[in-house]
């Protein structure tokens, strides 16, 4: 099959947004930090472009999406970009370079590294953060992305749908985020009640509204081509974020008073929850999805801060459990209708397809959380993971980088 | 002369100047500080939930006085800072040596 | 008519990058205002992307471009986005998905109501707000939407040109902006001269450098398909904002001093003013417009200072007056050379094109001004449109959110 | 040959991209400086979109791509966008509207002239500032432009390669710099060694990452076509800029400290030294290219500073140097296996090469920085070029523009 | 009264604050400071190379106290403050004439 | 002992820092103040037209000296911060009871 010159544009414009993604990730963890550690919040998503921008191209996007070994993983053909060139791939988005097929992904498995670095701001050693960034694309990101998206992968196999990686990011992200933030240990302070307010919530507001931006390559996009089938999830994606914006704002309204804060955290919950969903799913139920998703995620925060881990950004809450939401309400909302390569769910009379879409859950909650905590351990033991104590309270600018954010000044 | 020190609420800022002037004194410097006291501080929300932060901003001016206007000048601030409710703030009167214009190098009184 | 790739890529595209105006929008008001307002403003237009982009989808694609009542409404039948599928529309660009058509004109929807908030800010109670917001929506933004661009609106229908929303979303929005500042009345201190300093005007630059950047999709999006229409618009647009930038300069250096804040707002004033006339008009053609623009709303600024009217961040004068001015400039310099469904303009020998121009600008205004009135007043009677004294004074972002622009810190 | 739909959407989206890169640098370099020249700073980058996108359209893109003149310049006729229409030209980009690839090529000569300001700031007088780049688009830019990529340029000829602006953009722009920053002289301290602390380095990092989103639209956006061509020269350019960031970071880190700032930098240097490459290359080669520009550029700068000449925000040894490496570098990894009008390098057998690649280095180094010391030298006589040491000491914020970046509050 | 005013490392905050609160003293005023001492500075990090800061932040904390609470009061600030590395700090004690509350216009003791 | 309150310039920071060197204080605590006297404020723009600030950023710098140096320091900081044109600010000198040093506890001459 040629390749279609609109498919091309479209694939390459969303890899540029989803890479925006992943600055966005650092302005919008890096104002909810104290401003001590502002700039070292953001070099841990600044790392991951270039750390696993690297790494991906010499192997990952090989294990991944390589022929397959077993249904478990890629093989190593890839290594280095062999055989990825300016023809399209035989198995892979077939009216596009098999290079332009390479980046898109390339930038998820980018972003996926830099959303867990939210559990573990304000006291993880950098040099460990690199360490286990490197491993864990390795370990979980690559094998899970075979698993779900890979031609041959098990999942795919089993029939779970995951439209632009409800499981493959969100929860692989949200559940190693929370195995991490256990082993880690809280900061200094947040067992005392220390209250550790947002520095710069306008920035957060403008990490949000670029990942809003960003996530229609990163849902339209994963439509591979151009048309019908990347409007509508184009238009589910919107339509999910704005149900959850808006709800997570007349329930934290209900508590008390509506935040910006909540409205960039819904919006960002109701963008996780449609990704598996978006091209299977009728896009007007982006509406329960996203408003389900604010619900949950607003909640599971609660939840998690009553057990007082201190996951500090809240990575699980928000993308663990809006992408186990999401994916489970594929199974819900799907319909072919919308997606022939899709399925019919439980609301289409297809109760049946809550079983793929719980295997895959599952699946990815064991390993994620079981293989991030066998990382986290050795890399805790080899180099230790944590900042010293007089470090973590100067705050990780001086400390890990020798840098401030507001220098220039007289403080 | 004396120092007045005058920790007053943001917002009273402007009617703080005026009074002053009124009673002769233009010149002044302010800096942003953060007090607290029996007003407790403010709840702030988070993501979801709140948490207390009891540091509240405040406004530290502090004008320089002869010894004779140090009446005026507290009952200038007092009564334009004033709002009634708590965390109207306090002010303290320092005694002062001497002081010198920096421009000029005049020093004691004529350097105020 | 089958689908083409490229147009509706190029679409979705422009839908992404309209969407991305409205946070810039947050930047470029926020940053304008008081630090203890800055998420306040900020708020305003992230509720407007979570309200209106619900409302639109319920209801209000349907009252704007369902089957015309009376010339003057939408029909219901895209409740829910009812019949909004996959296909193209039958009546509106023929070659896209009609669910890309629609979430394009969303982004406008959901950028016009956040216009409005400038002129309201640092005094507005959050909740009057989101109410007027909605009200506005359905019996402004709806009917005008219809009368212009709806197939049957009676607007469209007499021969007003208005390629890119001159009139639907600048007029409506700076008209409507001046009535209700006029109804909420000025900030405490405003009759008094307390200086009301921009609290990070970095910010505004940031917000008018995303601005500029999204103008692409409106306006050059507002071709529908991708092609020589499209890049003569997109270079009109160019011309415009550089044209306009350049003159504000100059004029406020001619003053006293060129501005950064000048700048930004010139080049805003100039995107605004070839909106309506992106597609018509030859491309060189930007630079009577933008420098234009850059002269009549600068001084129109100035008029509503002297007026004493607190219409804060210049909705109107910048908004409505560079709209009417962009609308009526189409009028003058129009050429069915550039767009062969558009017309000529006076320039090209057709003084008569100035006719429906100024009947589209007046009913407008008119319609615009009294049904915000009507609007504001009833909202302020049921829940009042202001804050407290006290709230004001403390700030919106703590009165009504609960939060502040940089915690962390001290103060 | 008729217009392609895909080829003009991709072509338009990257001209946004471009247009976007003028506000990043603003932020970048914004960022960089003291907080009293912040606004300043930025207003440089600001002035370019408003002047370079007027000039360039007057009579710009005319002496730049107009019939040639005697290999050395463009013709006047297109003169005020004259015979630039929707339809291709004769010579460019045969399947786009001619007014897109003039609009395109605006954002490269906006950019350009943005670039060079990183050397002056914190002292140059804004209105010597204007003047200088009038005349430095017009003597130095668009000849050299019409050199290389014009019909008939005589580097063109030589068969220099220059995929996206290597030597036009990043060599004309960093060697300007040197010589510009030379006859302006050091900021008051800098001898001194008065610490110049980065004011706002989270601006910074905003910046470098719209920098390189906008980097895909510089680059494969070159191809000017949606397609194979395209897709290379994208991931050419991400592995670049990964290779050179994480590169950067090695390397300060072997020094001391990882740092933001050194990231940030070293992603830039990575596309500049890609620029020229992008799609000749095989993008692996982005690898050593990247890593490449990291070593060069990072011991570049320490070499300028221990030559005590005050390029501020080193723009030579970023652009200039990264720019001269990586047309050197084209010339070693070139390949026409990537792109059949290319040509192959010395590590594919042809070193020759290297030939036409140095003399296009050596050319436009020396007409660069002569032609800018003739100018700077002019200007300077004229007008001056520096603001008064009062002037300086307040900062220009106040001094050239009455702003300040953080205004309302106290200070 | 005194006013005690104590340059304190910003991360010893809050045990100062729970300090002068035992010895009854909630009330208090903060600001940022920048000070230079024998601690001698930092040095950061520029793209390349480094450079060093001599000004450090620092937190000045002021409590004004009744004569007879200076001694109890330097005491919980030296004790709570001390890291026992350079750079912990000096707290000056300075009379205060006159205090004045201005939710009350109370002064002298009772502003206190 | 005696507090040397010197409100100055911002650009004068430096040879102020090292005039004080020169009399041999280099312990310092210095804070961003805004200040308004004989200088009156300057005038910023806003989009259109312009409007007045009245208050100007200062520095305060802020030495705890001997009472014999007190003279000496003085002069350091006249000469050193003086550019002769209004608003070149002032200097109060306030006196000190007491002294301690945090880290080591030591008080009175020996804390300074
Ligand atoms: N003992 C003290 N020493 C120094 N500053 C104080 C002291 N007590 C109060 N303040 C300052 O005065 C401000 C107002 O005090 P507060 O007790 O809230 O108000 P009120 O005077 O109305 O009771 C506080 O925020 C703090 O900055
Ligand atoms: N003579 C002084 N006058 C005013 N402030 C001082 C003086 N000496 C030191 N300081 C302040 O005290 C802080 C700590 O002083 P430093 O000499 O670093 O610590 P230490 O007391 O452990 O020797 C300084 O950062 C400065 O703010
Ligand atoms: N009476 C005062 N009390 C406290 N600070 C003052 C007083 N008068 C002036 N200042 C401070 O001194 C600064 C310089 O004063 P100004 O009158 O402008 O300069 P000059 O000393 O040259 O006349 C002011 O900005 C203010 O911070």
């Amino acid at each position: 099959m040629p390749i279609i010159a609109a498919d091309t544009a479209w694939v390459l414009v969303s890899s540029a947004m989803v890479m925006l993604m992943t600055p966005g990730v650092a302005l919008f963890y890096g104002g909810m930090v104290r401003r001590k550690n502002f700039l070292s919040t953001m070099m841990m998503s600044f790392a991951a472009l270039g750390l696993v921008g690297l790494l991906w191209v010499l192997y990952g996007y090989s294990l991944s999406f390589g022929p397959d070994k077993a249904s478990i993983i890629g093989g190593l053909d890839f290594l280095g970009l062999a055989q990825v060139g300016q023809a399209p791939s035989p198995v892979y988005a077939s009216t596009i370079p098999h290079l332009a097929f390479m980046v898109f992904q390339a930038m998820f498995a980018i972003i996926t590294v830099a959303l867990i670095t939210g559990a573990v701001v304000e006291r993880i050693k950098f040099s460990a953060l690199l360490v286990f960034s490197a491993m864990w694309l390795t370990f979980v990101y690559c094998p899970v992305a075979h698993w779900v998206w890979g031609d041959g992968g098990w999942l795919a196999g089993l029939g779970a749908l995951d439209f632009a990686g409800g499981t493959v990011v969100h929860i692989a992200a949200g559940v190693s985020a929370l195995s991490l933030a256990i082993i880690l240990g809280p900061r200094r302070g947040f067992r005392e009640g220390t209250p550790m307010e947002p520095g710069n919530i306008p920035m957060v507001a403008i990490g949000a509204g670029i990942l809003w931006f960003g996530w229609f390559g990163f849902n339209a996009g994963s439509a591979l081509t151009s048309g019908g089938l990347a409007s509508s999830a184009f238009v589910a994606t919107n339509i999910s974020a704005a149900a959850a914006a808006f709800t997570w704002m007349v329930i934290s309204w209900v508590h008390r008073r509506p935040t910006l804060l909540g409205v960039a955290t819904g919006a960002v919950a109701g963008l996780v929850a449609i990704t598996p969903a978006a091209g299977f799913v009728s896009p007007i139920m982006g509406i329960p999805i996203g408003a389900g998703a604010a619900f949950i995620c607003y909640y599971c925060i609660l939840f998690r801060m009553e057990l007082g881990i201190d996951e500090s950004l809240d990575v699980w809450a928000v993308h663990g459990i809006g992408g186990t939401w999401g994916a489970f309400a594929t199974g819900i909302f799907a319909t072919v209708a919308v997606n022939s390569a899709g399925a019919d769910g439980l609301l289409y009379g297809n109760p049946e397809q809550l079983l793929p879409q719980t295997a895959g859950i599952a699946a990815v909650w064991v390993f994620a959380f079981g293989a991030t905590w066998v990382l986290g351990k050795v890399v805790d033991r080899i180099i230790g993971l944590r900042v010293s104590p007089a470090e973590e309270t100067v705050g990780l600018d001086i400390s890990q980088h020798g840098e401030r954010a507001y220098g220039g000044q007289l403080r | 002369m004396k120092k007045i020190e005058a920790i007053i609420r943001e917002e009273r800022l402007e009617p703080v100047k005026r009074a002053l002037e009124d009673v002769g004194y233009f010149g002044m410097t302010i800096s942003e500080v953060s007090g607290r006291g029996r007003q407790g501080g403010i709840s702030l929300q988070w993501r979801v939930g709140e948490y207390r932060v009891d540091l509240l901003p405040k406004l530290k001016v502090e004008v320089v006085v002869m010894d004779e206007d140090v009446v005026p000048a507290l009952g200038a601030i007092t009564r334009s800072a004033r709002t009634g409710e708590i965390g109207d703030g306090k002010i303290f009167v320092i005694p002062v040596d001497d002081a010198v214009r920096i421009r000029t190098g005049d020093s004691g009184i004529n350097a105020v």
